[in-house]
């Protein structure tokens, strides 16, 4: 079992120093994903601007409590969404999510995943491709309420199926 | 039984193969006589796939499932997530996440009588609501109605049955009005073989907004089985009639109905997040599986339905349908034996419930059984349908797809010995 | 792992013979790793006669149980009330008629649960009323009581946890008092490994009336368990945690007071008599067993439990404390390690949840599981314990009867390697 | 298998021309049981004289539903406790459950059970145990009742364990 091919260096650093972190102001939606196996939480902010085709992703804050995997997705995911138009910034999140469901099959696209191409070990660890995507859904969860034209209440905690 | 003289239109390709694959029909019983195994609606026998699968499972792989992640553990969800993929695939489920694992077909009935009790909005069952079953269910869809309507103040009421044996729908405009919530159904009648047209009643329920159960306890065994096609919101059948394992059972819901349903059981896997003061719940299916659930039931389980689908339920039903009417016409060989439900093999599954004049069924079992010919004898869990008909109990035969022509033979002879043992007719 | 070097007093005589029995402890995992299984508390490896056993009652004996009377049918109604007699045995139960087979544990619980909200007289339970259960729960033994509580308008309530993780008993007077209706909690904890006071707490239940539920799912495995010396009135576990096959466990309850309940699931096998306005039901423990049982589970659990009785449970409390020793000493060496619960392998179960500064369970239990040992991570399904530790997860090892000092010591040169290979500590 | 050691001509004949069959009246108590297995019932009156020691039963009247082994097996039953004092009775009772509970290791005794000593070969088959002792157990249930003290009101269905 290659454990090198799942802790990339790429993921300790994110692990270690994570980008984004921390909760902020101003924000349209608020979630609390966890994952119901571990306990892994994650409390994310989205702040969006524009809308329709024009949606553009201003922030993404968040509080995460998880291991290497689910801290390291969490400040990647920032990374590669903030500052894109929300259309980009949900084939980034479709482009990841087959990655990740891929069992290890999918070659990943650096050009889209930039340093979320890290994560393609872990989709040969099916018990931690959850870890992978917990704040992923979390900032889909969070971004189609706000479509939705739902307001900025804490909602309720969602486990991340 | 190895060599059949008759050969049958619709006969299984290979019974004789298919038979080898199942251990307990090569058994000897008492005086050396072979098993004549005819209670499959009881119980099915079980192929040596399905056994090594479970082997294997617990020799090589056995972990709790979802909760480790070791390798172990991976393999062991793997092997029961991928029974879930293979009950979806043979149910054409439209997700996998539709299939619910219960313990058996009678706990995924209380599933949902339980949840539409304490469920609040349009599913909720309260006072004044009607739930709808019939006369020919099994004691499993028809006592957790009961209780439901007993606990929530809502009234039973039921089809009944016309002489032939058929669902009588006479008054399904009264039956089914706008206060009914739910129909709960057999689609094939354990003790009178009687296949109901569900599609049609699902549709007719779906006019005034009820929700419909399909008990598929014995159509998923017989015949093929499409979710979508049946117009149902759940339907529900039992691992061990399908050549798998007791203890697993399989609840499908409509994801939407689903949904909207509370909790049944609490506990472990069933949970988003717990605190002493509140807690939250999984999405479906997990929602409904609380504890660990059946893993290696459901490892056998998916090795049970690949077996079938490899087999091809076509083929199976043809094979049911070739066996009952070679059996309806053995059976009307024998004076005084009154064939309980419909009398044509198209219209009905593989059970067949009947009567000897002068005998009880527990004696007409006995004597058989002292052949080695295994039936089932008493009210088969459906005493209001044998009540219907004025009978205490009547003895059952029911084939399967190892049944062989030569099984019903010999069953017709003994028959005819059981008369002559106890001198009747 | 066959040639032992330390050799502990209380270690099981001829630990190698039994190794020998669970044929998955000879595989081999990646990399040739071979495997460590110390996640026992999450599910039990199955000695290879409790699997014959089942392959045994599938390849020949398999058919319906009391319903079925033929030659078959006999034999399995023998193994399935056999398994009930030998769990009977086992538990010191009165009364074989005691002993109730559900799914697995938690269904055990959630039947006392759904019982007592239908009860109807002195057991009760509605507004006004108080359930008390522990903060060192599992989920199983949480949720069902949440659910009944908010169902019926009574009141949840909870004994604490001390620093060093036992229950905190300072408030017992205010919260066991005239409104408690009935105690529930965990006799060892699978969390914290705390063997807890149960005969006292339930002594002092049944002063005021309240009926006690001891959550035996981690007890009966590791210690004796005598369920009348216990002082409850019901006592649940789980068949896969004591070698036996996973879809089955247990409730034993107080005939009087089981008799005192309602049905919980209906069904067949459950009845007296079926009418389509009204239905009695049988006795226990039938009465409780809606629909068809887990027939091969029982025959598999009732081979595990006499398994378990030849060794002997004093042998099997033994080893795990000599384990738990060993293994509380090893840890104790691991520095940044802090193990969650009371500290004396006396005092305690053979689970131990455990941190390490700086490195997530997850990651932890990763890198263990590339060397082959399994362990486990996360909530353990005791989110409260956890939370009430400050902790969101913990890394969990749990030994069993076939654990062997070797793999403790396997497990603390995995710690270390798991430090250096995050750089921590 | 020996079905002729389960049909001996006693338990046929039994069968055939049941002895005491029909509900009579006077009864103190009458009940109904059923094996909920198979559906067969018995409606069953007992009538006693006398009480304490004294007590004499006088009447069993019965009507059941069943199989050849549970109905010659009220017949029998009737032959036996009628006309006996209930101490007697409940004695012979007692030695028909042993008989019927051995598994077939129980030699029966002819001197008390007479007709019954021919249920010797039922007991292997544990199947038909229950049928045999069908209205065995309502008796007992019904002598039971009126010894209470209860008074002659048909009682719920009880199923025979
Ligand atoms: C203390 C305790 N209670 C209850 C359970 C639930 O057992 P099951 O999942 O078999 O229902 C477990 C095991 O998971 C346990 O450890
Ligand atoms: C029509 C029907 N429904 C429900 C059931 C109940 O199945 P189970 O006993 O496995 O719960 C059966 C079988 O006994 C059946 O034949």
């Amino acid at each position: 079992m290659d454990l090198d091919a799942l802790y990339q260096e790429i993921i300790l650093d994110h692990y270690k120093n994570p980008h984004h972190a921390g909760l902020r102001d101003p924000f349209e939606a608020e979630v609390h994903h966890v994952n119901p196996t571990c306990g892994d939480e994650v409390t994310l902010r989205v702040h969006l601007s524009g809308a329709g085709a024009d949606a553009v992703v201003e922030d993404v804050s968040y509080d995460a409590e998880g291991c290497s995997i689910s801290q390291a997705a969490a400040s990647v995911m920032t990374d590669l969404v903030i500052g894109r138009s929300l259309t980009d910034a949900l084939a980034v999140h479709e482009s990841f999510l087959t990655l990740m469901q891929g069992r290890g099959g999918v070659e990943p696209d650096e050009d889209v995943l930039e340093d979320a191409i890290a994560f393609a070990g872990v989709a040969k660890f099916p018990a931690r491709v959850k870890c992978a995507l917990l704040s992923w859904m979390a900032w889909k969860d969070a971004t189609a309420r706000i479509v939705a034209g739902e307001t900025a209440v804490p909602t309720e905690t969602e486990e991340t199926r | 039984m190895t060599v059949e003289t008759v050969h049958l239109p619709g006969l299984l390709d290979g019974l004789d193969v298919i038979r080898d694959d199942f251990p307990i029909l090569s058994r000897t019983l008492a005086d050396g006589h072979p098993l004549v195994y005819l209670d499959s609606a009881n119980t099915s026998q079980k192929p040596q796939v399905v056994i090594d699968a479970m082997v294997d499972h617990l020799e090589r792989h056995n972990a709790n499932v979802a909760r480790a992640m070791h390798q172990l553990g991976a393999e062991s969800t793997a092997g029961f997530e991928g029974g879930r993929d293979k009950v979806a695939a043979f149910l054409n489920a439209p997700s996998r996440e539709e299939v619910i694992f219960t313990k058996n077909a009678s706990e995924a009935i209380n599933l949902v009588a339980n949840t539409l009790a304490w469920a609040r909005g349009p599913l909720q069952v309260g006072e004044g609501d009607e739930v709808l079953v019939t006369e020919m269910e099994h004691h499993s869809n028809i006592v957790p109605w009961q209780l439901l309507t007993e606990r929530t103040g809502a009234r039973l009421r039921w089809f009944g049955i016309t002489d032939d044996g058929l669902l009588d729908l006479s008054d399904i405009d009264e039956l089914i009005n706008e206060r009914t919530k739910v129909v709960s159904l057999t689609w094939v009648s354990n003790m009178l073989g009687t296949v109901n047209p569900v599609a049609e009643i699902a549709r007719r329920a779906h006019e005034v907004g009820a929700v419909v159960l399909l008990d598929a306890a014995q159509a998923v065994p017989q015949m093929p089985v499409d979710v979508q096609a049946s117009g149902a919101d759940f339907v529900v059948f039992t691992g061990h009639k399908v050549t798998g394992p007791t203890g697993i059972g399989v609840l499908w819901g409509r994801r939407e109905v689903l949904e909207q349903l509370p909790p049944f059981l609490g506990g472990g896997e069933m949970i988003a997040t717990v605190s002493m003061e509140r807690s939250t719940y999984a999405g479906i299916p997990h929602r409904f599986e609380a504890g660990t659930p059946p893993i290696v039931e459901a490892v056998g389980l998916g090795a049970a339905v690949d077996y079938l689908a490899a087999i091809g339920m076509h083929n199976v039903r043809a094979h049911e349908e070739a066996i009952t009417r070679y059996a309806l016409e053995g059976l009307a060989t024998v004076s005084g034996l009154t064939v309980l439900g419909p009398q044509q093999a198209e219209q009905r599954g593989g059970a067949i419930s009947f009567e000897i004049e002068g005998i009880h069924p527990h004696d007409v079992s006995q004597v058989l059984d002292s052949r080695g010919i295994a039936v089932r004898a008493g009210h088969h869990c459906a005493k209001p349908a044998h009540k219907r008909f004025g009978v205490q109990s009547s003895t059952r035969m029911s084939s399967y797809l190892y049944t062989t022509p030569g099984e019903i033979d010999a069953l017709v002879d003994g028959l005819e010995y059981t008369k002559k043992y106890f001198r009747a007719g």
